[in-house]
């Protein structure tokens, strides 16, 4: 077991496995995006209170749920990573957090347009929700910076992992505090189609969507911890053999 | 008791030393040697635990090193470039810091000052003291611990011939009493007991 | 060499000799403690004198302020917990001590605890009565500045491990803490506001004294494992 | 050893040098462009949540955080603009070299400002929307905080010059330079919120003018000879 | 051409010279020798004006050098323990931030990095380099100004003996070009040109 793990972390396995996998994120990622789009901006029905402006949901959605799973993406393998001294895992985390910050930063953006038409602004502080995913996008950056001010890989690695997981820990406790904080005095302002309450038409599309949104990240991710890889590698043999075949192919 | 096997050390992507093997027993020093640049302070750091070996281990009494760091560290002490004094305190301050650390005889304090001309500037701020004189409260440091095994990174810069010849001693003193001592330095060393060369 | 053993400092010893220096380098520097309170005090008048003097405005205001400024005053002190260590090899000693790494940076942050944020939790009140706070209120800004203030200490110890030697300053240490910081700060604050209003206020106490004991076992592990990192 | 004439640069060139050098450090190091946007930003969002979310509230008192954010991490960032320099040796060779210190104090003045206050001032029409400012507010707030910045990142040098080497972080720093900073403090905020309310914002803008260029003229003359004093 | 009248220097409380005389022409060095912590670096950095003297006065061709600073700094070179490069910049960059201080010839970098072996290091930041590679660069910058005062404390520090060979080779070649050196050291400099020696 622990061999078969060991090999599959090993970065020119890895390599070649991801070149393989790929694809099967990409194609069916596309295709659920696609039906997605068409079936919830076309033939889902306008919801009775939004009109049509909870048509940005199929995106809003997605980007929040995977903004929070590239967060725990990334801490587990930062954890993986400083505890087993697996480097693999490390570049795992250094490719998931700019994924996850963009991905937190469209759902804020989405967000926002939303409630410019359901809230009648574009940001709200007393909002538990958009508080913590604010100050989440706040976590990434600092993990992404401290990345960028270590020159050297494996500390940068190390010292990053060290964060992610401190951030970890942290994360319910803001999730939870910003709650406690806003449900003082406002609450009832914020009008929220709730999930489980919509009707199938919407719900499929979404979670279509959703699917379709978190295949296309692992595509993303893989494909970032591939060019990662190969720059940590630079030196090596099988790296320099990699580039010699493809500027023979090309 | 001090032993490398088949040690590699990466800094940057540059490949500074690969299957280095080394074997230290008490009463011998090692000398780190080499031009600027060719990684004794790397090989030292890494020996030391500062740094990470890229492949191979160092073992202390048959023990890797990292195993148990803070064992190892019991029997270390450690003398660089930068040498850990607060430039607010005064040496005798500075100094009496080490005794909450490590195993120290407290009453060798005074004959070490004495015996590195330092006695008197105990009532100066570290940092008011000279290049030199700052590097000589390091060496009292050494005095003081009770450790088998000194690490010292180019002991003699910035020592004029009298504080050179001191370290000179000190080090066969420390030898004699089946000390063991690992050095990095240009200068050549200069020593009746066993000298391990590692060239570099 | 046998002796070794009798003479080696227990880990009681390490923990304090550690507190000692670290407050003996404070007390021959009196400007490491005043500076934070200064700053605390100051930034406590800039408010105030840039959103306007309304006074009915300022008590509504006082708690969040007062708890930002010591947030900030906090974060600016830890800046330079280790940077001097590092800087001229102390952090090399330290690591290569016998003494466990947690033990010595736990000592390092209480040291700066009880030289950076005791006063200013002692300095409060005086503040708190420019606010126009009520009595009750100030006990409670109290408490609470002293468990967050505690949490705060220990986070930014945390921070400061994983920066120095990185020579960026302040700035970047405050974007790393201050998410994580977040929490103590809107407790804090809101736990005030509540004593103001004459509410229920055990809640946000037992809270920032769980975050409080919490951040005190860990920690001290990831600042000491933070410090190796760093010093490669 | 005649042709020394000919190749010495002039004054020119040796601001300009200074100038390149900084910036192609901030380049290698991005963090430091981007950790004062992002403690700017982040001030302005601790605030709102220590002081609780009721909005009408916050618009009042947008300005003034918007300004005490940007006065805050205009501070923090000046703590290491000569500390590097007194570190590696390189204050001794800009002191030691043919070129007029107080120009190259302005050079390193000025890339501190493009580095720092600018990217400040082209992201707080960013900030201001959460605050729910109007639109013409966000142009003479642009406005003011130029003036601002340039302000205080000179009289900033002055304190960070006579700060240099002695190890104390930004409090020290800033407790010199918050009582020069203050009156552009309060200007700012005050002529942001008189935009805000529809009021003549002439006046506050050309104190704000005539006070920056007061601090170009006179700040690195004071910065050059803290400079000299602080390397003996 | 350099002088210095009847100086005298406090540090602390502590005088550590007084009634210094010399005077140094084109083509001679000025050797500062002494015991660690005699006073070598306050001397070096007091007549280059970056402390005061507490009586005397130094004299660059005749004139004190406080009058203009400025004109006496376009004559000097100066090379200290902290030699003031940017640990983020390269080695090159470094350099060539010297062209708009001061009057140098810039064809000479090359060459330079050539004789002192930092050619194949040109791409790494300057932090990176080993102790005695950063020593190398500053010396790298004593060649491409065209000054004709070198002021340099403890030269030797931290170069292998390859590098300490180069030091010497490289201010005779100064002194036979009419320049003047003014030296700090411990170790004995071993030159033929003339040398006045200031023992403190
Ligand atoms: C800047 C503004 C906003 C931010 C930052 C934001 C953030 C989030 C986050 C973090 C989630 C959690 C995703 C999950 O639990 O998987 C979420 C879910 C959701 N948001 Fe938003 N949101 C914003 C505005 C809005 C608006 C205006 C609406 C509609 C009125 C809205 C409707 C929803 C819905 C329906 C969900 C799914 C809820 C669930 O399934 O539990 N959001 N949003
Ligand atoms: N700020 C100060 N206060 C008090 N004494 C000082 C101060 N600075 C330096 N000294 C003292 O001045 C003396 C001379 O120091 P200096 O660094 O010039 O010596 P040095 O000859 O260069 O020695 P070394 O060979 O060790 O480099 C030392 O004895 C030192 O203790
Ligand atoms: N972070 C780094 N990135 C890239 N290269 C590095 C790094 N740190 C050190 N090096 C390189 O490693 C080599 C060894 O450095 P080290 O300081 O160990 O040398 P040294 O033998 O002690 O030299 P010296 O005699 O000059 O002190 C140097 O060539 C240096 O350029
Ligand atoms: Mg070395
Ligand atoms: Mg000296």
């Amino acid at each position: 077991m622990w061999k078969f793990l060991h090999k599959l972390a090993s970065p020119p396995h890895f390599y070649d496995l991801s070149a393989k996998i790929i694809p099967w994120f990409v194609v069916p990622g596309t295709i659920l995006i696609i039906y997605g789009t068409i079936a919830g901006l076309f033939y889902a029905p306008p919801d009775y209170q939004q009109g049509d402006a909870f048509r940005i949901i199929y995106v809003h959605v997605p980007a929040a749920y995977l903004s929070m799973l590239a967060y725990t993406l990334m801490a587990v393998s930062a954890g993986i990573g400083l505890i087993w001294r697996i480097k693999l895992s490390h570049a795992v985390a250094a490719a998931a957090a700019p994924l996850g910050a963009w991905f937190t930063f469209l759902a804020l953006i989405t967000g926002s347009i939303w409630g410019r038409p359901m809230w009648g602004t574009w940001w709200e502080w007393g909002d538990p929700r958009l508080t913590s995913e604010l100050i989440m996008l706040f976590l990434y950056f600092g993990y992404m910076a401290l990345r960028a001010a270590i020159d050297d890989t494996t500390k940068a690695d190390k010292a990053s992992a060290v964060l992610a997981l401190v951030g970890a820990v942290n994360i319910p406790i803001i999730h939870f505090s910003v709650e406690w904080w806003s449900s003082l005095h406002q609450g009832a302002t914020i009008v929220r189609a709730d999930g489980p309450a919509m009707p199938t038409e919407m719900l499929f599309p979404l979670l279509a969507m959703i699917l379709g949104f978190s295949l296309v990240f692992g595509a993303l991710l893989l494909g970032r911890v591939r060019s990662e890889v190969l720059f940590r590698e630079r030196r090596s043999r099988w790296v320099k053999n990699v580039v010699l075949a493809s500027g023979e192919q090309g | 008791m001090l032993s490398g096997k088949d040690l590699c050390l990466l800094r940057g992507d540059r490949c500074l030393f690969q299957n280095l093997n080394f074997a230290l027993n008490s009463g011998e020093l090692l000398l780190v040697e080499g031009k600027n640049g060719c990684g004794k302070t790397s090989l030292l750091r890494a020996i030391a635990g500062l740094l990470e070996f890229e492949t191979g281990q160092v073992d202390w009494n048959g023990q890797s090193i990292m195993a148990d760091h803070q064992v190892f560290c019991s029997d270390l002490v450690w003398l660089s470039h930068r040498v850990g004094f607060k430039g607010d305190l005064t040496l005798v301050e500075n100094l009496s810091f080490e005794t909450g650390l490590r195993a120290t005889s407290a009453d060798l304090l005074e004959p070490s000052l004495d015996r590195l001309g330092l006695t008197p500037l105990t009532g100066l701020p570290f940092r008011a003291l000279s290049a030199g004189q700052q590097r000589r409260v390091a060496l009292a440091r050494m005095l003081m611990a009770k450790a088998p095994l000194w690490m010292m990174d180019e002991p003699f810069t910035n020592l004029d011939s009298g504080g050179q010849a001191l370290v000179r001693e000190l080090i066969a003193e420390h030898l004699a009493g089946n000390g063991l001592c690992v050095v990095a330095s240009h200068q050549d060393i200069q020593l009746d007991a066993p000298v391990i060369r590692v060239p570099l | 060499m046998t002796s070794r053993e009798d003479t080696m400092p227990g880990l009681w010893q390490g923990f304090m000799a550690v507190i000692r220096r670290d407050l003996l380098l404070a007390w021959k520097r009196p400007g490491d403690i005043l500076n934070p309170l200064f700053f605390f005090a100051m930034v406590c008048t800039l408010f105030p004198l840039a959103v306007g003097p309304s006074s009915e405005q300022l008590s509504i205001s006082g708690p969040g302020i007062v708890w930002v400024a010591a947030l900030l005053a906090t974060l600016l002190s830890l800046n330079s917990l280790f940077l001097s260590d590092f800087e001229d090899g102390s952090l090399d000693q330290l690591i290569l001590s016998p003494q466990p790494l947690p033990l010595l940076a736990l000592g390092k942050t209480v040291a700066h605890w009880l030289s950076a944020g005791l006063p200013l939790v002692l300095v409060s009140p005086l503040v708190a009565v420019t606010f126009q706070m009520p009595g009750r209120t100030v006990g409670v800004m109290m408490l609470t500045l002293t468990f967050g203030t505690i949490s705060l200490s220990l986070l930014g110890a945390i921070g400061a491990a994983l920066t120095v030697g990185l020579h960026r300053g302040t700035a970047l240490l405050s974007l790393l803490i201050l998410p994580l910081a977040m929490p103590v700060l809107i407790f804090g604050a809101r736990t005030v506001a509540l004593a103001a209003a004459n509410d229920a206020v055990s809640a946000g106490i037992y809270f920032l004294s769980a975050y409080c004991i919490l951040a005190l076992t860990l920690a001290p592990f990831a600042t000491a494992a933070a410090l190796k990192i760093s010093n490669e």
